[in-house]
Formats: C-alpha cells, structure tokens, sequence
C-alpha cells in the first residue's frame, strides 16, 4: 500500500519539482532581464538556439515522465479491473424497505421496482402484500390496497389461489408490498434495481442512503439478487446468530 | 504599438465582421425574447407545480387516512366506501397527472432554452465584430501580482479561519468516544444488543436451575464462547482440533488420539462413512470439532463444502461466486495442481478458502458469507496453490507470485489487510508454517531463494536464510529449534534457529518436490514424490533408513500418537512407528487414489480420495 | 459599473452554488428520517396489552445450534429438536441428556411409550429415551417436508408440508393412508400450505386437529379420514389469525383449548374448545421482530412452553396470580 | 412442531443433468433465462386449472459491447478535435463538434460515464484492492490525461459535455481579472483533494454527488439538483464556464498535464504582431499579456522574498495538515459508518429522541455494535491521516500559488496559458496573421 501510494505521488512530485524549479530558473532570468523568445521565430544566435534544444529536451523529458506516471496509475488499476461493466443491485435479504430506494433514486419514479418471484409465492388469497393490514373483506377495492399507486394486481386464478403481479411502470419502489409479504408471507415481493431504466449512477445515491447497506454494485452480465432457491433462510425461521 | 487600421484587417482577417441583415437579427432576437419568456413562465410553473405536490403528497394524504381509519371502526359503512374509492383515485391521477406535467414541463423547457440559445448563438454568429484593440493602458504586471498576492492570501487565512470555526462550532471528539466505548464493550467482555440479552437470560437461567448444576454451566460457558464471533481460539483449543494443512500450525502434527490403524475402503471396514465430493480439489480436509471443511472447484464453479464429521453429510454447501474483483479469466493451472489446491483454515468462528483465481472467501459456520475479496489472478502458470493458516484472528496468505510476491494478514472479521509484507521471491506452492520457537511465534516461508521468518503480529521479517532454489513446492517442517527445507533439484537444509541462523546440515540425496518433510524432534522424515521415506536424524543429518515405497506419493506424512501416517498417491496408507529402524505397523487401503493430506479427530481419521470423502474409526 | 454588477451578481450565483455544495456535504442530513410509504406493523405489534393474562415464569437456554421443535412426554420431561441433534430436559429445565444425530430434525414427538419421533426433511427416525436409534421409516417423497408428528394409540399422524397432506401410519411404521387430501364429495377443502408451517395435534378425546393455515383453519378428522369439524377466521385482530397462513403451531390443553402461534404479528393465543377467542398468552413484544416456528407444549400443569428459536430459549408461561381461573 | 432448514441441497445433485442441458440451451437463449434454473423453493400449489406460472421477467443491462463503443467514440472525438484546434484551428469546427459531444455523451449516454468522475472510481481501485474499475472507466480517465499531454485541453474544448453544455450559455463572458481567478482558482484543487479522499476512503462519490448537469442531461433530477444547474448556468451566462474554471477537478489534472503539453495551441499561426486584438477575445481569462516595463523592486528584494516564501511553504504545508486534521471528524461525518457509529454512540446528545432509520435497520441486522464501533473508528482514522495529507497538500498548493505569483515570466507575446486554456480555439479568430504570413505588416 505504501509502495503503491508513492509511485502514485511520484509523478505528481516531479511536477511540482519541476514548476518549481521553472519558477527559480524564470526568476533568474527575470532579474537578468533577458527576453523570452517566442519558440517559432528563427533563431539566429546559437546560444538561444541551445537554449531551445535544451528547453525541448527537457519538455520531452518531463512529457516522458508524466507518460510513465499515467502508465503506472493505469498499470496498478487495471491489475484489478474488469472488462465487463458493474451496475447496482440490491441484496432482498438485506433490504429493510425504508422507503428510501422510492425517494433515494436520482429518476422519478425510482428504477427499482417491486418484483414478484413467482416461484417463491404462495398465491395466498389474503396476500401481506396486497391488503391493508386490518382488512376485513378481501376484495380489489380501494379501501384494501396497501400499494399506493394500485401497481399490485390481484387475479383469480382458482379456489383459493390468487395471482399477483407488478404493474411495472405504476410501481414506485417504495416496498410496502416487499414488507408486507416478508412478515407474512414467503417474501416473493422483492425490491430490484430494473436495468433496463437505472441510468447506473457512478455512485447510486440510493445505495449512499440505504440504511441497510444492501447495494452493491455487481457484474452488468448477472444483474439480478433474487432470492432465490436454496436460499432457505428466509423461509424458515431464522437461526439465532451465534 | 500603434492601431491597426481597417484596412489591414480586411487584408488580415479571416471571420471579420460578416454584417448580418439587421431583419434577420431583430427576428432572431424576438425569437429569442418570447422562448425565453416561455422558459421563464414555464420555470414559475414548474417551481409552483413542485412546491403543492411537496406541500401535499397526493399519496399519503391525512384525509384518507382519516377515512380508512372510519371505515375500520364501521365496516358496514357503504357511504364511506364510496367517498374513500373516490378520493383515491383523484390522489392517484393527482400523482401521475403530477408527473406528467413535471415531464412534459421539462420537456417543453429544455426546448424553449435550446431555442434561446440557438438564437443567441445565431445571432452571435452573424453579428460578428470587427476586434476591437482594448481601450485603455496595459496594467501594471508587478502591481497586479503584488494584489493577487494578498487576495490569495486572505483566501488562505479565511481558509484557516472558517475550518477553526467549523472545529468549534462541531467539535465532537468523536473518536474519543468510539475508542471508550470500544474500550467499555471490551472490558465488559461480552457482545451487545440482542446477543446481550441472550447473554443476560442465560445468566439467569444459571440462577434459575441452580449453581450446583456444572453441566448446565459448562455449557452456557461454551456457548458463550460460541457466541463471541471475535477473538480467537486458545493454542488448547486448535490443538484439540486439525483446522489448517498439516494440523495446527501447519506443522505436521496430530494431537489426536485413538486414531485407528485398520480400514478397508472397498470392503467398508473401519469405514464409518463415505461421502462424494462433487468437485475434485487437491486440499486436504480440516476438522473443527464437528465439521469437516474442504473446497473443490472445477474451471468455472467453486465450492466449498461443509462435513459433518459423525455422518457424513453435507452439511452445507457455499458456491463462491460474484466475489468483487474476480478476474474474468480463469488461471492457467497445470494438471498436478488443479483450481483448488490450496486447504482452508479456521479459527473456530469462521472457515476460510482460497482458490486458484485468487478468490478468497471467509464463511461462518452455517455457511453464510462474512467476506470475500479477491486477491488478483496470481501470476504463476499453476495458479494460487498455497494453503491458509491462522495467526490468532488474522488469515495469513501467502501470494508468492511472479514481480510481486508477498505474505499478507487479514483480519478474520472483516477481510481487511492487517498487514502486507513484499518478499522478493519467485513463485512458489509452499505453504505457511507457524511455529513457536520457545522465545516467540513465528511465520515460516520457503521460496527461492530463501527460508524466511516473519512476526505474525506485525508482517516484520524476522530472519531470513538463503538455501533453497527451484519453485519450491514442499512447506517447511520445525522442531526443537531448526528448521528443515526442502526442494527438488536443490537441497534439504537443517537451519539452526539463532542470531544468525545456521545451517545445521544439509542433503543433497532425497529430496521432495511434493510432499513436505516432517519433523518429529528426534528425527526428520523425507518423503519424495516417487515414494521413497527417509529417516534422517535430527540433529546431525545421519540417515537412519531409507525405505522405498514404489508408489508416488502427494500427501505430506503427518504425525500421529508416535506413528506416522503417509498416503501414497494409490490410496495405500503407510502408518510407521516414529523410529530409528523403520517398523511398518499397517498399510490400510483406501479403495482409490489420492493427493491430499489426511485430517484427524479423536478416533476418527479423514481422508479425502480422488472422489469420495473417507472417514475411517474404529 | 454596469460590468461590476454583473460579475458580482453571476460571482454571488457561483459561491452560492459551492456554499450549498458545502453546506450539503457537511451540514445537511443525508437522507429524511422518515419513510412517507412506512408499512405501520407498529400498532398491530403494539396491540391490547390487557387481554394478555400470562406472563413468563422461566426460561433456558439450549445447547443446539438450532431449535426447531418441542415436545413433552407424559412426564413432563422437555425434548428439543433442532439442528444436528436433540435434548431432554426435565421439567425444571436441567438438562438430561443431549443427543446428536446427523441432520436436522424439524419436528419432534414423544408418544406414551417414550418412543421420540423425529422428523427430519423426508423421514422420520425414531429413538429411544437413551438416544438409540430404533428405526427409520422410509422417505415420504422427494418433496416432502415433515412439520409435525403425533402418536395416538396405534395410529402416528405426520404432517407434510411439501405434499401438503397428512399421513397415518401405525406404530410400527406401515403405512395406512393420506388425511386431507383435496375430496369436493367428502367435503375436505384440501389443505393450503404456503409456507413451511403445516401442523398437527390429538384433542383430548383422541381426535386429530390439523391447521389448514392458507384457509385460516383448525380442521378436525376422525380415524377414516373424514373431516369432521373446523374453526378459525383470517384477521388481524385478536381473534383472527393474521398474515397468508396462521396458526404455525399449536398445542391442546388438557381441557381442549387450543394454544396458537402466529408468525408475522408474533402472538400466542389461547382460544377455547369451540374456537372461541379466550386471552393471550404473550404479544409481540414479548419476541423479536420476525421470529417464526414457535412451538408450543403444554404440560400437565398447564403452563405453556414456547420454543423460540431466534433467542434459542424455551420459555415457559404461567397464569399471571392475579388472574384466578379463566 | 415444526421448524426446518435446507431441503435445497438434497436435490442438487439431480439438479447437476438439468443444468449441463441447461447451459447448452443458454447458448440459444438470452442470459435472462439463468433465473429460470431457480429450483421451485417451496412447492407451489398445485393447479388444477392449468394455470401457467408466469416467469419473473429481468431485463439486462445495458450491453457490455456499447461500453466499448463509449472508449471508441471517446477516442475519436479526441483526435477530432485535437486535429481541429492544433492542426485546422477552426473555432467553428470545434463548436460543431462539441455540440456533437454533447448529443452523444451528454444527452444519448446520459452523462454517465465521464472522465470527472472517473478519478474517484481509479482512486477506490487504488485503495481498495476490492473494488474492480471497468476497462471503459480506465480509459475515460487515463485516455483525455494522455491527449492533453500532447495536445493541450483538448478534451475540455468540445468533448467533455460539461464543457459544451456551459460553453453554449456562454452569451456575456466578462473578464474577471487575474486576482478573482487566482483566488476561485484555488476551489477545485478543494474539491479535487474531497473528492480522492472520499473515494479513498470509500465514503461517497462527491463530484457524482454534485454533478450539476446530469440531471440536465437525463431530463430527470431532484428539485434541488436542477436548481443547482439553473443557477449555475445563469453564472455561467457571464462568468464563462464557470464549473470548468472553478470547480472541475479533473481540470485541475488536466491543467497539470497541459502545461508540459507537446504542441498547444498558438493565438498566432506564425508570429505575433502584438496587435492587441485578441487581448479580449478569451472568455477564460486565459491568455497571457506580453510582460513590458521592467520589476521596480531590486533584484535583492526579489530574492529576498523568494527566499522568504520558500521558506514558508513548509509552514503553509504544516499549517494546511493540522489545520484539516483538526477538522477530520467533520470530514468523516460524510461516511456512513461513521454516522452510524455516531448516532448509536450518543444517542443522548441527538435532539430528537426518535430513532432513525438507520439505527432501526442496523437493529434488525444483528451485527454487533462493537464491530461498527471498531469499523468507524477505523474510517476516523483513515480520515485522520487523509486529512493531514489533504491539508498539505492545500497547503502546498497554496504556497505554490503565492510563490508563483513572486515570479514573473517574461514572454513577449500573447500566449494562451498552457494551463487554463481550454483550447477553445476563439482567439484563433481574431488574429489577422495567416498560417505562413512572413509579410509583416507594416507597423
């Protein structure tokens, strides 16, 4: 780390070494009152004419050094690079559902959305995820729906089994749905980052203000943190840490 | 100096002054004038739309609130019913219409302003004056300095002034507090929050069933050591265990007892269980009191698997996979060393493994990712194949690569770099050894061209001994003060522990590419790969027997109750007394073949064969 | 001048723009605190403390690395199922004996002659008090997820929560039949298992109980199969059970109440044998948040132990002594 | 009774066919396909009614070849317009190829791959062996660096958006006189110095945080982000490019780099005839005045008081560290683990008792306090040396600014500053000397 934090100073230093250095020589001959020729007349004297060569020599010379200094900062950084892009997903299992990726993301609405893995649902017909908590008749009405833009949809599928889906662009992000599927249900609701609206930030400022530290940036060619299978430990009880 | 007159600027310039039509240019200005009035109302708009919809958010309004709060209290209220549908909807076209507006307002702004500047460009364009010499004399160089000295100056002192203010104005000693209150956490000893109130409960629990009840306490005691996710194990504890290559500390050594001496893989014999591993790995087994760990990896897909140790089973599996930093390329590996050479280890709270691509990964128990990093593709052309080792709670590693080999401790916690020492060395599949010299406790690493000793603690090279060339292969071996070295077409090296040093003797004869060499005390085994155990005597180098096994042998021997156990690469385990005269005690067969290092438990020995995971016991 | 009034004006714009860079950096608070789309589980977790008449006498820790289920034999000695082995107790809570077994068991059961059965994820395995395995019975299907067992006289009801069905075998481990399948001309609604909480239990008149949680239900067979009654209502409220599929657990008292658990608003509940809401036994403030699979026993006392496996405890409820008689 | 864990590994091993016969399939079907491998988790209810279950649809990232694509138009949109500003000095082809900058990354890439920003993602590779930069960021960061080493800002001129974007506002530039400059100069070696620090320490992306434009070029932004645009566009109206000037941190960079800069632009194609004409056409401030009269102070004083500053420099270094590093915890107050810790450490001291969001959600996340205490105090740390850099660093570049402005450097002609050129190519236009012009004119 120390090594690596002086070859990055090192061109830096020399530049500054250098301006410095320029500065005293420019006084020197400031106070000697000799004039500074503009480098594309003809020269006639050959002692400005050295003065030239050296001036270019040493142009060249710190040009060559600033290269290699690039050329280190470059080499030590693509030692870890990646070819591929990163982009920001957010892990389920440490989402909390604050709120925050709904009024967080740079895009109104935000680019994560409420995604339902169906493979995970339990296609219950009082869905946590669908209805208000106290709600005493199960119907579509108004009245029942915890999402607040009516992006949730309910279908009948048969008895008792009820399908639910995301209307994509009427979803917020604001996981009210994700809570309430996660406290009584499989947690089939999970927020995501969508890829084809995130404008992949440099720094997702919904993962500056996620309080549960869930986003990351992963490979752009496995962009999604499902939950998934063999997941179980959302579904089961949790075991105590220990 | 004297003015240049227009005449010398028709013949000189080339953009001078192309009069544009005074029609053309009042009309972009209009233009200009009524798309910035727009942008501006628009602006108004926007600001006024914005600031009713923060006043108000059509989604979380207290009327509803109110409404739904009724209809719970009277359900049969159809009215209410009504009203609440209603009013949803107009919140919800309300939101959208908002957002449209906002949208479409943007929209319309963006391009009344890029007419604006079309405009203005336009008729900068076609306006185009004549340059004019500027009226007035040239300032006076050294004056203007001398005031650009002091303004940045004051700059400068307002800088210093401002960031004081800030100190006083937020003055926090924040890291004070953090250290105390880390300092507190420490001194009380015991984790917090939810763990705490565990804690407490089964401190009460001790009251409730009665303080005569050992059990009951020894075993609160052991799951609050459980509990405690830091520190580290006792050198009691990791001796009672086998959590690295060649058991704790590396060294070769088994402190368990009752290991037996007879199985038969074929036929089942001894065999307590048998377990496919679905990946192939040459890293060896570890155990932690009731698991065993082990990793295997094929070109894409890295595993590692946790055993229970009774059963057999597969306890859980970890794919290590979308590790920061993995390198899209895979390493070149050969055939001998594989994509998962290196053997995990474990400080008893988390297991820890690393592969040939340089992904390391720290599990806890149950399997879950504590942390993984990746320490960038080794460069060798066989991958990373050192194994880990535990100093206390840091993760030591080797990375001996080609320009920038080093050793490294991470801490176990968190995966961060407690230190980093280079070593000009070249590559190497040696692995580190810990050793406790009496004096202190030591890291020990061989590569070209040296054997070299580092505090654990701090990455500091304590010695170094120049002795050995060649990739080097087999790890060091350590017993009553030297240290032995080894390595194909170099020498065996005894180095006397001192201030310097020294070579004590060395051999030219036997020596290992594979296998590392076991130290006993009063002796030192040699195992070559082509199979054949020397038997060299400690201290003065005089061989006492040479035995040739006529198999390969890839395992390291490793001792165990005064036998030593060396597998060959058929699978046949060659158990011998700790001797001056080689006296075989059995030859067990595994059933198939095998690279790895066995790992013991009281009772129980683990071997890990080309496919199957054994476990022989009486 | 007029110059100097623009330059001060457009200058006074550009500090403005670097003193709110400032200003946000260092001064304003990152994110707002609160969440305008809050899901409000606080008022449902709060609940009515009042209706709560038990409280907790005891507690004890295991020594598992995870529990998953309890049981008590006639004696009132305490067994715990749960990850790589199980543990008696007595009825004090000192432990007797702690015995490993390879693999999970989920569920765990003491019949009358102090046989424990254990269900692990496809099979159950059966030991005696010593912790010798007598025997395995054979895997109930490559789905299966064995939630909970019961013994009544011959006959050993095991719910599976994969295949979402009941079945009996007798003691001996054959086989008898399917409970509860989906059969519109016997009346049976099928059971609606959406998540892993699928269980059982034996009335005191040797009735079997099952909970048919997606539906909200307690539904009660007979020996053939037929369903013979049922009881139960969704709802948050007290006297319903909340979320997509409640009650977890249950367990009878000697009078036929019923004790529930619920997931989701953490709450035991007592309800009579008619299914009438009678009390609570504790609320969600007596669990952490998202705690699931308490199980429950109760003993010939009647005091109610839950396992609560995220603080790895038993924990014993009695009747609050102010409270006499129900 | 009930309660269970994995169920999932006791399959996996029937799962293996599937997945090779999987795979294959992959090559035919889209990645988005993968997720379908999923294994049903909990048995799903069984239908009778033959409903299909639907698949969760996951819609991929934006392909890793148009990545590529950014690095190559990158590269020559640098060579096309280094072609134009050193070779064609054509102002008008500059312009024309900024606005296509501006149309491409500006507006069709959404601004969001850029070479300002890039510093912080090459210092977190730096400092974090971690964190993977991809390829293209690398080459945003590195390739600009390298042209403005040979050509002068070019980048600046027409292909960063930013530039473009206030380059095209530019309606009234008024000259703002050297001392304003010097002084406001001094602001982006600041953010420059923030924005590595707080990269380094993996705390936040600062100079992303306060991108004025990008919401510009999204159409979409916080109410508070455009208002920070507007306002800084309305400055720009008269203070030209005044995010670039004052604020760019990459700038400072290339400022550096520039002044060693192979062949920058000339104001003459051939030789100054100290016609006076382009003294104002430099929105930038940016030309430098012949140097005529001669140093009314004594050459000893002149030493003298270069010696002095030399000396001082030092100090200024010193007093810039300590002064910063006094102020390191307010710095650090940026991380949130630092805020974490703070809020978890004094909970006494907040004003409102109410818990905040992050302190619930570190609750529920079990993670010991101790272990965000040590975390924090780790970052403190890190601040606490960082800060001490940082301030020397400001300090010295505060002393060298001082130091600079003792000197004067004598040149004869109007020359662009090799430094804060932005390589516009504007002045080009007011020079009536012609490419190979050797007839002087008569003066």
């Amino acid at each position: 780390m120390k090594a690596r934090g002086a070859i990055r100073t090192f061109p830096a230093a020399i530049a500054i070494i250098r301006t410095i250095a320029n500065c005293l020589k420019q006084t020197s001959s400031a106070s000697a009152k000799q004039v500074r020729i503009n480098p594309l007349q003809k020269m006639e004297e050959p002692e400005n004419n050295h003065k030239i060569n050296r001036r270019k020599f040493l142009g060249a010379g710190v040009r060559a050094s600033v290269l290699l200094g690039l050329g280190g900062v470059a080499a030590l950084v693509l030692k870890q690079s990646v070819a591929g892009n990163l982009v920001w997903q957010l892990d389920p299992a440490k989402c909390v559902q604050c709120g925050r990726c709904a009024t967080s993301c740079v895009l109104t609405p935000s680019a994560v959305k409420c995604v339902h893995v169906y493979a995970m649902c339990g296609y219950c017909d009082l869905c946590g995820g669908y209805f208000k908590p106290e709600t005493k008749t199960l119907t579509t009405a108004a009245e029942n729906q915890l999402c607040p833009t009516s992006a949730l949809k309910r279908k009948f599928i048969e008895d008792p089994f009820f399908e639910y889906t995301v209307d994509e662009p009427l979803c917020i992000g604001c996981g009210k749905c994700v809570k309430g599927c996660g406290a009584f249900g499989n947690g089939s609701l999970q927020l995501q980052v969508r890829h084809n609206r995130c404008v992949n930030c440099n720094q997702c400022s919904i993962a500056r203000n996620c309080p549960a530290d869930a986003y990351s940036r992963v490979p752009a060619s496995k962009p999604y943190l499902l939950r998934q299978v063999g997941d179980e430990k959302n579904l089961t009880a949790k075991t105590p840490r220990r | 100096m004297t003015k240049l007159n227009s005449q010398d600027l028709n013949r000189y310039g080339r953009n001078v002054a192309i009069a544009g039509t005074p029609r053309g240019l009042s009309l972009l200005r209009n233009v200009a004038i009524i798309a910035g009035i727009f942008a501006m109302i628009l602006c108004v708009l926007i600001i006024i739309n914005y600031i009713q919809v923060k006043r108000a958010d059509p989604l979380n309004t207290k009327t509803m609130k109110v409404l739904v709060d009724r209809m719970h209290a009277d359900p049969a209220d159809e009215q209410l019913r009504q009203e609440i549908r209603e009013i949803d909807l107009l919140a919800r076209r309300a939101f959208f219409t908002n957002q449209w507006q906002v949208r479409m307002g943007g929209y319309l702004l963006f391009f009344s302003l890029l007419v604006v500047v079309i405009c203005v460009t336009a008729a900068g364009l076609m306006q185009k004056t004549i340059p004019a010499v500027p009226s007035g004399a040239k300032t006076d160089r050294w004056h203007t300095l001398k005031i650009n000295r002091i303004w940045v100056g004051y700059t400068g002192i307002s800088i210093v002034v401002i960031s004081m203010a800030i100190l006083i104005l937020t003055h926090q000693e924040l890291g004070r507090n953090l250290q105390e209150a880390i300092n507190e956490q420490d001194h009380a000893g015991r984790p917090e929050g939810r763990e705490a109130g565990m804690q407490e409960s089964r401190n009460a629990e001790l009251q409730n069933t009665g303080n005569g009840d050992s059990l009951v306490k020894k075993d609160t005691i052991a799951a609050t050591e459980r509990a405690n996710m830091d520190g580290y194990p006792s050198l009691q504890e990791i001796s009672r265990n086998f959590p690295s290559f060649r058991g704790p500390g590396g060294n070769g050594i088994a402190r368990q007892k009752n290991i037996p001496v007879n199985w038969d893989g074929k036929s089942g014999k001894n065999i307590k269980w048998k377990t496919e591993i679905p990946l192939p790995g040459y890293n060896s087994p570890i155990i932690w009191n009731d698991r065993v760990f082990l990793t295997g990896a094929s070109q894409t897909i890295r595993m590692v698997y946790c055993i229970d140790l009774h059963t057999g089973k597969i306890l859980w599996q970890k794919a290590v996979e979308k590790i920061p930093g993995t390198p899209s390329q895979e390493p070149k590996i050969i055939k001998e060393t594989g994509f998962s050479a290196p053997t995990m280890t474990t400080d008893g709270r988390r297991v820890y493994a690393v592969f040939a691509n340089g992904d390391l990964i720290a599990l806890d128990f149950a399997g879950n990712q504590v942390w993984a990093k990746n320490l960038g593709l080794p460069m060798n052309h066989y991958g990373h194949a050192s194994s880990l080792i535990m100093y206390h709670d840091l993760l030591i590693v080797q990375y001996d690569q080609r320009g920038s080999g080093s050793v490294m401790a991470l801490s176990g916690k968190t995966g961060e770099v407690i230190w980093k020492t280079s070593r000009s060395v070249k590559i190497s599949w040696a692995s580190p050894v810990i050793i406790q010299t009496g004096k202190r406790t030591e890291l020990v690493l061989a590569a070209d061209p040296m054997v070299a000793s580092y505090d654990p603690a701090t990455g500091k090279e304590l010695w170094n001994f120049a002795c050995i060339t060649g990739e080097v292969g087999p790890s060091v071996a350590f017993a009553g003060n030297i240290v032995y070295s080894v390595n194909d077409f170099s020498k065996l090296a005894a180095i006397e522990l001192g201030d310097p040093p020294k070579l004590l003797w060395e051999d030219t004869e036997y020596l290992s590419d594979i296998p590392s060499p076991l130290a006993t005390g009063k002796h030192l085994y040699l195992v070559t790969s082509y199979g054949a155990v020397v038997c060299y005597d400690a201290k003065t180098g005089a061989k006492y027997w040479v035995q040739e096994l006529e198999t390969p042998v890839f395992a390291s021997p490793v001792l165990a109750e005064g036998k030593i156990y060396l597998l060959d690469k058929k699978g046949v385990m060659h158990i011998f007394n700790d001797d001056q005269k080689f006296t075989p005690v059995s030859q067990p067969q595994l059933g198939e073949g095998s690279s790895c290092t066995p790992a013991f438990a009281d009772g129980l020995i683990v071997i890990r064969g080309d496919k199957n995971l054994f476990c022989a016991g009486k | 001048m007029k110059r100097k009034i623009i330059i001060f004006g457009a200058l006074a714009l550009l500090l403005l723009v670097i003193v709110f860079i400032a200003w946000d950096l260092f001064f304003n608070k990152p994110a707002g605190n609160e969440n305008p789309y809050a899901y409000d589980l606080k008022s449902l977790r709060s609940g009515d403390s009042t209706q709560i008449l038990f409280a907790e006498e005891q507690h004890f820790s295991t020594g598992l690395p995870a529990i998953h289920g309890i049981a008590l034999d006639k004696s009132d000695h305490i067994f715990i199922a749960g990850e790589n082995g199980f543990e008696i107790y007595d009825p004090a809570g000192k432990r007797e004996a702690a015995i490993p077994i390879g693999g999970t068991a989920n569920c765990i059961h003491v019949d009358q002659a102090g046989q424990i059965y254990l269900g692990m994820q496809d099979h159950v395995e059966i030991y005696d008090q010593k912790g010798r395995q007598l025997k395995t019975w054979n895997t109930c299907g490559e789905d299966a997820i064995i939630t909970s067992i019961a013994a009544e006289g011959k006959d050993v009801y095991i719910a599976d929560a994969g295949n979402k069905v009941v079945y009996q075998y007798d003691v001996t481990g054959a086989f008898h039949k399917k409970i509860g399948e989906k059969d519109p001309s016997r009346k049976i609604p099928g059971f609606v298992v959406p998540s892993p909480y699928f269980d059982l239990g034996i009335g005191r008149k040797g009735e079997l109980w099952v909970v048919n949680p997606g539906r909200h239900h307690f539904e009660q067979y007979n020996g053939d199969g037929d369903i013979m009654s049922s009881w139960g209502e969704a709802g948050m409220s007290m006297d319903g059970f909340c979320g997509c599929c409640n009650p977890s657990n249950f367990a009878i008292f000697s009078d036929g109440s019923f004790v529930t658990s619920e997931k989701g608003i953490e709450r035991i509940k007592i309800y009579g044998p008619d299914g009438v809401f009678k009390c609570m036994v504790a609320g969600p403030g007596s669990f952490v948040e998202g705690t699931r699979g308490l199980d429950l026993a109760v003993d010939s006392k009647n005091r109610i132990l839950v396992l609560d496996p995220e603080k790895n405890q038993v924990r014993i409820f009695t009747l609050k002594k102010q409270v006499t008689g129900k | 009774m009930i309660g269970f864990t994995h169920f999932a590994s006791s399959r996996l091993h029937g799962k293996k066919s599937k997945r090779i016969v999987f795979l294959c399939l992959m090559l035919f079907f889209s990645i988005q396909f993968l997720d379908a491998l999923a294994v049903q988790r909990f048995p799903k209810p069984e239908f009778e009614s033959g409903y299909v279950q639907p698949e969760t649809m996951q819609p991929a990232a934006r392909a890793e070849m148009l990545q590529i694509a950014d690095v190559i138009v990158l590269v020559i949109m640098l060579s096309v317009i280094s072609w134009l500003v050193v070779k064609k000095r054509s102002r008008l082809g500059v312009f024309a190829a900024s606005v296509v900058s501006l149309a491409y990354f500006g507006f069709y890439r959404q601004g969001c791959i850029c070479s300002i920003g890039a510093i912080q993602n090459v210092t977190l590779a730096l400092f974090n062996s971690s964190y993977p930069a991809p390829l293209a960021v690398i080459g945003f960061f590195i390739l600009p660096l390298i042209f403005t080493l040979f050509f002068g800002r070019t980048f600046c001129a027409g292909v960063c958006p930013f530039g473009a974007i206030q380059d095209l506002v530019a309606f009234k530039p008024q000259k703002l006189g050297t001392r304003l400059n010097a002084v406001l100069g001094l602001i982006p070696y600041i953010y420059l110095g923030l924005a590595i620090l707080y990269a380094a320490t993996g705390s936040d992306f600062i100079i992303c945080r306060y991108d004025p434009f990008v919401g510009i070029f999204r159409f979409n932004a916080s109410f508070a982000m455009f208002i920070f645009a507007g306002t800084l566009l309305v400055s720009g109206i008269f203070i030209a490019r005044p995010y670039c000037r004052f604020l760019c941190p990459y700038g400072v960079l290339l400022n550096w780099i520039s002044r060693f800069s192979w062949k920058h632009i000339t104001i003459t194609p051939s030789t100054c005839i100290q016609c006076r004409l382009c003294e104002d056409s430099c929105p930038y401030d940016a030309i430098d005045l012949p140097v005529t009269g001669t140093n009314p102070e004594s050459r000893g004083t002149t030493i003298r008081k270069l010696i002095l500053i030399s000396l001082l420099v030092p100090f200024f270094t010193v007093l810039g560290g300590w002064t910063l590093s006094t102020v390191h915890e307010t710095l650090a107050s940026v991380n949130g683990k630092v805020r974490l810790a703070k809020t978890l450490v004094e909970p006494a001291s907040s004003v409102n008792q109410t818990e905040t969001i992050e302190v619930t959600a570190f609750k529920s996340s079990g993670k010991p306090v101790a272990q965000v205490y040590a975390e924090a105090s780790r970052v403190l740390k890190q601040f606490y040396t960082g800060s001490w850099i940082l301030g020397c660093f400001l300090g010295l570049v505060f002393g060298i600014t001082l130091a600079y402005r003792m000197v004067t450097k004598y040149q004869k002609d109007y020359l662009p500053n090799k430094g804060t050129c932005l390589s516009c190519t504007r002045c080009v236009d007011y020079c009536p000397v012609r490419m190979g012009d050797d007839n002087l004119p008569a003066i």
